[in-house]
């Protein structure tokens, strides 16, 4: 049986996942640089060297993500947001709301039973609540995106951040840090306030059980329980949280070859 | 036709006719006509320049004087173009003599005019209309309109020296009534399967006579020409969607600084509006309402009072619900407008309600109407290519899979 | 005496059970006079408690309440029926906004928001009746909002009319004012009496009487009564009826007429902009310790709309004709004259040296005043600053530095 | 009579040394690191160690800059805005208007013969319009901040930033070299996106020559020809103008001293 590519290209990173039948065979997850189209085939090529597989054995290259449309060497393409219902769908057939929240933007979507799309709403106007903000914001304090969520979690007097603004929260946090604050509690205070713009977005297409998080700001496992703790609820994550829209790519690949589409 | 318009300004200017600057919502072109007029309508004007591409000008313009970002579009095109002299591609706009403020639907208006009042030093007439909050006129309401309408006649014929007749009015307003019986019988064609119009993109175009023209033989001559080119198109086959998958009704103002490459995301996926509120904001004539010559001043005045924002949200719920199950649209589309708080405050409640009370897809898509700053093509395709996409998808699924509806 | 009864932490989710102060049904606890630093304290604390404590002390005793959304609304109707007429200021800086931004959007001023989050979350439980005037298209769309979201309790949409000049206007209000009068009788479970009205014309006449005392002590002797101080005074009078402020506030004039503090050497303004959306006390104070006399202000319009109200005759006609005849130049209504001119009126009037914008966030009405305004005081020379703001704010970085500027650039040559 | 203005911004802390309101002496600075306190003294011994002055010969210190009130020992402080006005017309006396362009905001002020502010407007919320976001276009694009503009200069056709979000601005950007736009085109498109946000503002306080540029842009040939561009104006730039703030804040110190000595005005 031919394999099925889904590469996702985000604002930040690529990712690729290859799936034969039921099973990811392998991964590759690299940043984005300048040079799209190159990225997306960087991306196969470290997918496939993980599933040790030749690209002769890919039968179907489905390409996601802002940067679907630059993705040549593929045969179809499908908006992110479908591919994030779909993946969530296959890892918690369960899932009803998808949380995703990756480098520039945040979507929130409700998926049927079948893992279809019933709505879904996304963040407008700006970067602000994004990973973006919180890369920024690490930034800031000195820290690396990947210590900050467990930072957060120590935290005992989380300060309030109010700017609605990524660059302006940027000196807010300065401020906060200048004033004394524990780098802690202003991480928890970040946190909180991504957690409350998040929740807002989630009213526009209805809480229901279960809520899976994806994108790459589920691996912040202090988001996660920003999240949770907001929500009153449970929140599913998966380490391949931040594959979802790839998963969901590969799986609609899947879908055609199954139907007899052949490359 | 649009072109003529402005020609005819050009000349009123010359000829030193009195000019009168209008809004759409429940104007008083009839009257204003009847008394030599010639009308400007500076929406119009700005939804002009922003197809031309030049609402940008106009608008940073109105913001060095001041206007904060959050004013509305359609106000910094018309004051910028304005302080720049009145002059547009289409022509150049004449100052006005006499402001009137058909205040119907929007506070905007009020704002607007009297800053226009001010600028331009010129008298205004504030003709107040109540809010629609039932679905019959109140009685209070239209004695207070008409005694509004009487004292605006009164000023009309002291400015001009005529003196005001009935029975040409109620000429008039014949054409208007004919005009309008044609207007529905077009919008009417989007009932068909499939539609044989495009009653959004296509119709905000054809929009322009009954808002603007109504009461002369051209307005009643153009909806001829154009109900015959709708028969032509279903004799044959012709249609503007030519594979017509999706049926919608469309809700809110385009963005007009970009109409083409957003009607263009909708045909990508054989999506056509078959229904839309828009066109809709002179009056609410599909519903029922014309304008009826036995009783002028009192249709005139309901007809102010029934323009589609001056009616209040449970009213314009009902009207989106009774469009969905007249013209059988799977879906709904609603475009919100970042410097339109008239249209937009409260769509997103909309959308929550047509999702979960209905039980009908809606999209919600965010631009401006009137400032290119605000038009992200890529976020907006994104958005329309996951609807169209998710919609597709649960009707195959639904199709495979008989007995189980759609959520 | 001990005003906080409970006192939760601002949990939000904890609504259920009612939080925030306390008090009994004849509001007992706030009509004790006492010293005026204390009256603006418990007056402070109350607006900023956004459970609306009196309206449910009154409820929880078995009266009904009714809420006006601002900025003018004949709450004499209400007070009339017997009903708590109660001004929904917004949320204040503490209340997080989670729900309403689904409904409305994005480009929308904050107290249309929180507004609508208070009636999501269910803080405005104890209202049976909500009123929203036609002052701009956000506050009239709100009402078609909770419509739907409260389709048990009564709504109306207040059409306030804006052809001043029309005989046919005062008729049309006082059907309108009829129109309102049947739904507030139906929470109310009381007939409207025309006599009660009168009265009720009366407390409210009273009421303004010493409000305007109030503002023309600060116009003339602005360190006597300082603005964030008289702000709260006036505030007050959202909360509680007419009957319960009117003896607090004639007691603090009496106090702050004797106070003997020193003169500052400051810049006296006028503030314009902010009749709806209610900036943080914070923006407020910090626009007085950076140099400013705040000598006229737009806050609480609603008390000086009608300065004065016929008391003979018919009740509702008087109350209309008072709208109508009102010449105060505001941005929620068709103007007088000229704003130009109005703004030079006004800043002679209050004896000012310079005016301060302060419009909230996409409030529209305000923000496309400011052009006419400007243009009026530029032509006299008169200094001006414009600045926004938003209900929720804790950085004031830019502000002070923006009313620093103004006041420097006005005391040194 | 020696004074010191010292601007304590949010990149730089800026100090200028004057004599008797006349002659400016000496400017120095340091970046705001960690506590303003002692970077702004490094500033001050800076400046005294230049002129051979003990810190007691500064008979008057006043501050400004967003740090104004975190140097306890200052006489007095002022606004930005005042006293880089003040700077700027006594570098250029036939200033009118000034354009300040700083890390995180702009200012268009304009100002009278004496360098009174007579109206001012500054960027709103959004953050896209300042020298930050220059500083993340350099780390972005890996060119070091000092050859931003020599490089911008070297471009054929600018490519504008549409973007008004700081941070999608930086996507749209790496669209752009995706798209393989030349590098000196992208970064003229940066200073030009600049200059039309700063052209906004001085629109609003109307605009008269002279014009000023002050902060810190004014060491990038490549903002003042795109300053110069879009308002279709000659602006003065010179380097010392990057110390307008300090320079107006020793102004506005002097004479507030003389006053003192003179034991009379009330003012601030
Ligand atoms: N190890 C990690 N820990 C925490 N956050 C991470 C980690 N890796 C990535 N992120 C966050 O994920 C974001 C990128 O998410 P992703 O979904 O890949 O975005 P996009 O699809 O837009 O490129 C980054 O901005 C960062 O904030
Ligand atoms: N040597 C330099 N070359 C180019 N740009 C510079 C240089 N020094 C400073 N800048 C620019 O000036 C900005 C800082 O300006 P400045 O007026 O000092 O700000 P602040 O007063 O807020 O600290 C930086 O963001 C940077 O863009
Ligand atoms: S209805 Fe909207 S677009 Fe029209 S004038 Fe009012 S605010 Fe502007
Ligand atoms: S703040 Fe302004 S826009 Fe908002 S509701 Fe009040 S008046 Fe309307
Ligand atoms: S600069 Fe800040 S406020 Fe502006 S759009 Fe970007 S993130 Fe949002």
């Amino acid at each position: 049986m031919k394999a099925a590519a889904g590469i996702d290209i985000g604002s930040t990173t690529a990712k690729c996942v290859l799936l034969r039948g039921k099973d990811i065979i392998g991964r590759s997850l690299n940043p984005v640089g300048v040079n799209i189209v190159r990225d997306a085939e960087e991306a196969l090529r470290l997918a496939l060297q993980d599933a040790r597989l030749d690209r002769s054995e890919v039968g179907f290259v489905t390409g996601t993500g802002y940067g679907r449309f630059k993705i040549s060497f593929g045969q179809l393409t499908v908006t992110e947001i479908s591919c994030h219902a779909k993946g969530a769908h296959f890892l918690f057939p369960g899932t009803r709301l998808v949380i995703d929240i990756g480098g520039q933007d945040t979507k929130a979507i409700r998926v049927n039973e079948r893992g279809e799309v019933a709505d879904f709403a996304m963040n407008d106007k700006c970067a602000a609540g994004t990973g973006r903000f919180l890369d920024v914001c690490a930034g800031a304090l000195g820290y690396d995106v990947a210590e900050i969520g467990p930072i957060s979690m120590e935290a005992r007097h989380p300060v309030k951040v109010t700017s609605t603004c990524t660059v302006f929260a940027e000196s807010e946090v300065t401020s906060h840090v200048s004033r004394g604050k524990d780098p802690k509690d202003i991480l928890a205070g970040l946190h909180a306030s991504i957690a409350n713009r998040t929740l807002s977005l989630l009213q526009r297409v209805g809480i229901e059980p279960e809520v899976t998080f994806t994108g790459g700001v589920s691996r912040n496992e202090g988001m996660v329980r920003a999240l949770s703790a907001r929500l009153g609820l449970p929140v599913n994550v998966s380490p391949l949280s931040q594959y979802m829209g790839a998963i969901g790519a590969a799986l609609a690949g899947q879908e055609r070859l199954d139907g007899g589409v052949a490359s | 036709m649009v072109d003529r318009y402005y020609a005819e300004l050009d000349q009123a200017e010359k000829e030193k006719r009195p000019v009168a600057y209008m809004l759409v919502g429940g104007n008083l072109t009839e009257i204003v006509r009847s008394f030599g007029y010639e009308v400007v309508f500076p929406e119009i004007v700005a939804l002009n320049c922003a197809i031309k591409h030049k609402s940008l000008d106009y608008i940073l313009q109105a913001e060095a004087q001041g206007y904060g970002l959050d004013v509305c579009g359609y106000v910094k095109n018309d004051l910028g173009l304005q302080a720049l002299g009145g002059n547009t591609p289409f022509g150049h706009i004449p100052k006005p003599d006499l402001l009137v403020c058909s205040f119907s639907g929007c506070y905007v208006y009020i704002k607007w005019w009297e800053a226009l009042a001010e600028t331009l030093n010129a008298p205004l007439f504030n003709f107040d209309v109540p809010y629609q909050r039932t679905e019959k006129p109140l009685k209070e309401d239209i004695e207070y309109m008409v005694a509004q309408l009487w004292d605006f006649i009164h000023l009309l014929e002291k400015r001009t020296g005529r003196s005001f007749d009935m029975a040409e009015l109620k000429r008039v307003l014949e054409r208007s009534r004919r005009a309008e019986e044609l207007w529905v019988k077009y919008l009417e064609a989007g009932k068909h399967r499939p539609s044989p119009i495009e009653a959004y993109f296509e119709a905000v175009f054809y929009m322009f006579p009954i808002n603007v023209l109504r009461g002369t033989d051209q307005a009643v001559r153009f909806y001829e020409t154009v109900n015959a080119e709708v028969e032509t198109r279903v004799k044959e086959g012709t249609y503007p969607v030519p594979e017509e998958k999706v049926r919608l009704v469309v809700e809110g103002v385009p963005p007009y600084t970009n109409y083409r490459t957003f009607w263009d995301f909708f045909r990508k996926w054989g999506a056509v509006s078959v229904a839309a509120t828009y066109p809709k904001v002179g009056g609410l004539f599909d519903m029922g309402f014309y304008h009826d010559p036995s009783r002028p001043l009192e249709s005139i005045a309901e007809y102010s009072l029934g323009a589609y924002v001056n009616q209040n949200w449970p009213l314009r719920r009902q009207l989106i619900r009774q469009y969905i199950k007249d013209y059988q649209a799977d879906a709904v589309v609603i475009h919100g407008i970042k410097s339109c708080r008239s249209f937009t405050a409260g769509q997103g409640d909309l959308r929550d309600w047509l999702i979960h009370e209905t039980g009908t897809p809606t999209l919600y898509l965010e631009s401006d109407h009137e400032d290119p700053r605000y038009f992200a093509p890529a976020q907006i395709k994104n958005r329309m290519d996951a609807f169209f996409e998710s919609l597709d998808q649960r009707r195959s699924s639904a199709a495979a899979t008989p007995g189980r509806s759609t959520p | 005496m001990a005003l906080v009864q409970i006192r939760s932490p601002g949990n939000e989710d904890a609504l259920a059970a009612p939080s925030g102060l306390a008090f009994s049904p004849d509001l007992r606890e706030i009509r004790a006079l006492r010293g005026l630093d204390e009256t603006v304290r418990m007056a402070r604390e109350l607006i900023q408690d956004n459970t609306f404590p009196t309206a449910r002390a009154w409820v929880k005793g078995g009266g009904h309440a009714a809420a006006f959304f601002p900025v003018y609304t004949p709450q004499e109707l209400a007070h009339a029926l017997g009903l708590l007429p109660v001004t929904l200021h917004g949320g204040g800086e503490e209340l997080e906004i989670t729900h309403a931004d689904a409904a409305l959007g994005s480009f929308l001023c904050s107290i249309s928001k929180s507004t609508l989050e208070l009636a999501i979350t269910g803080r405005l439980d104890p209202f049976g009746a909500f009123v929203f005037p036609y002052i701009c298209d956000v506050s009239r769309n709100l009402e078609g909002i909770f419509s739907r979201l409260r389709p048990n309790a009564v709504t109306h949409m207040l059409h306030l009319p804006q052809n001043f000049t029309s005989s046919a206007a005062v008729p049309f209000l006082v059907a309108e004012y009829r129109r309102l009068l049947e739904k507030l009788e139906r929470v109310a479970k009381e007939k409207y009496d025309p006599s009660a009205l009168t009265d009720s014309l009366q407390v409210y006449q009273q009421n303004r009487d010493l409000l305007r005392q109030l503002t023309e002590l600060r116009r003339k002797e602005p360190w006597k009564l300082p603005s964030t101080e008289l702000y709260f005074l006036e505030r007050l009078g959202d909360l509680v009826p007419a009957e319960v402020q009117t003896p607090l506030l004639r007691h603090a004039l009496d106090e702050a007429r004797e106070r003997s503090r020193p003169k500052r050497d400051a810049v006296r303004v006028l503030v314009v902009g902010p009749f709806c959306e209610q900036p943080t006390p914070d923006l407020l104070a910090l626009i007085e310790e950076a140099g400013c006399y705040v000598v006229g202000d737009e806050f609480n319009m609603l008390r000086r709309w009608t300065p004065k109200v016929e008391l003979s005759g018919d009740p509702l006609e008087n109350l209309a004709r008072a709208y109508i005849e009102s010449k105060v130049d505001i941005g929620v209504r068709a103007t007088p004259m000229p704003k130009g001119e109005s703004i030079v009126a006004r800043v002679g009037e209050s004896e000012a040296q310079g005016v301060l914008f302060l419009t909230a966030k996409f409030c529209e009405p305000a923000l496309e005043d400011v052009v006419l305004y400007r243009r009026g005081l530029e032509e006299k020379k008169v200094p001006y600053l414009h600045l926004e703001f938003e209900e929720k704010s804790t950085s004031y970085e830019q502000s002070r530095l923006q009313v620093e500027t103004f006041v420097e650039s006005v005391l040194f040559d | 009579m020696i004074t010191c203005g010292l601007d304590l911004g949010s990149g730089l802390i800026k100090g200028a040394l004057l004599e008797d309101g006349r002659k400016l002496l000496a400017t120095a600075s340091r970046p705001t690191k960690g506590n303003a306190t002692q970077s702004g003294q490094l500033v001050i011994d800076a400046l005294a160690e230049e002129q051979n002055l003990m810190t007691g010969d500064i008979a008057y210190l006043c501050t400004t800059g967003f740090g104004r009130y975190m140097f306890p020992t200052r006489q007095l402080q002022v606004s930005d805005i005042t006293s880089s006005a003040r700077g700027a017309v006594f570098l250029r006396p036939g200033t009118r208007h000034v354009l300040d362009v700083g890390a995180q905001s702009s200012r268009a002020i304009s100002v009278s013969e004496k360098g009174k502010v007579l109206k001012f407007k500054m960027n709103e919320k959004c953050a896209a319009g300042a020298g930050r976001f220059v500083e993340r276009c350099s780390k972005y694009l890996q060119v070091p901040l000092e050859e931003m503009s020599s490089k911008a200069l070297t471009a054929e056709k600018p490519k504008l930033i549409s973007s008004v979000c700081a941070v999608l601005a930086e996507t749209e950007i790496i669209n752009n070299v995706a798209e393989e736009v030349p590098l000196a085109d992208i970064l003229m498109g940066v200073y030009l996106s600049l200059a039309q946000r700063a052209y906004a503002l001085m629109r609003y306080v109307s605009i008269q020559p002279e014009i000023t540029l002050v902060g810190g842009l004014v060491h990038s040939a490549a903002m003042v020809k795109a300053v110069e561009q879009t308002t279709k104006l000659k602006v003065n730039a010179v380097p010392e103008a990057h110390f307008a703030a300090a320079i107006g804040a020793g102004l506005l110190g002097h004479q507030r001293a003389l006053k003192l000595a003179r034991g009379g005005g009330v003012a601030a």
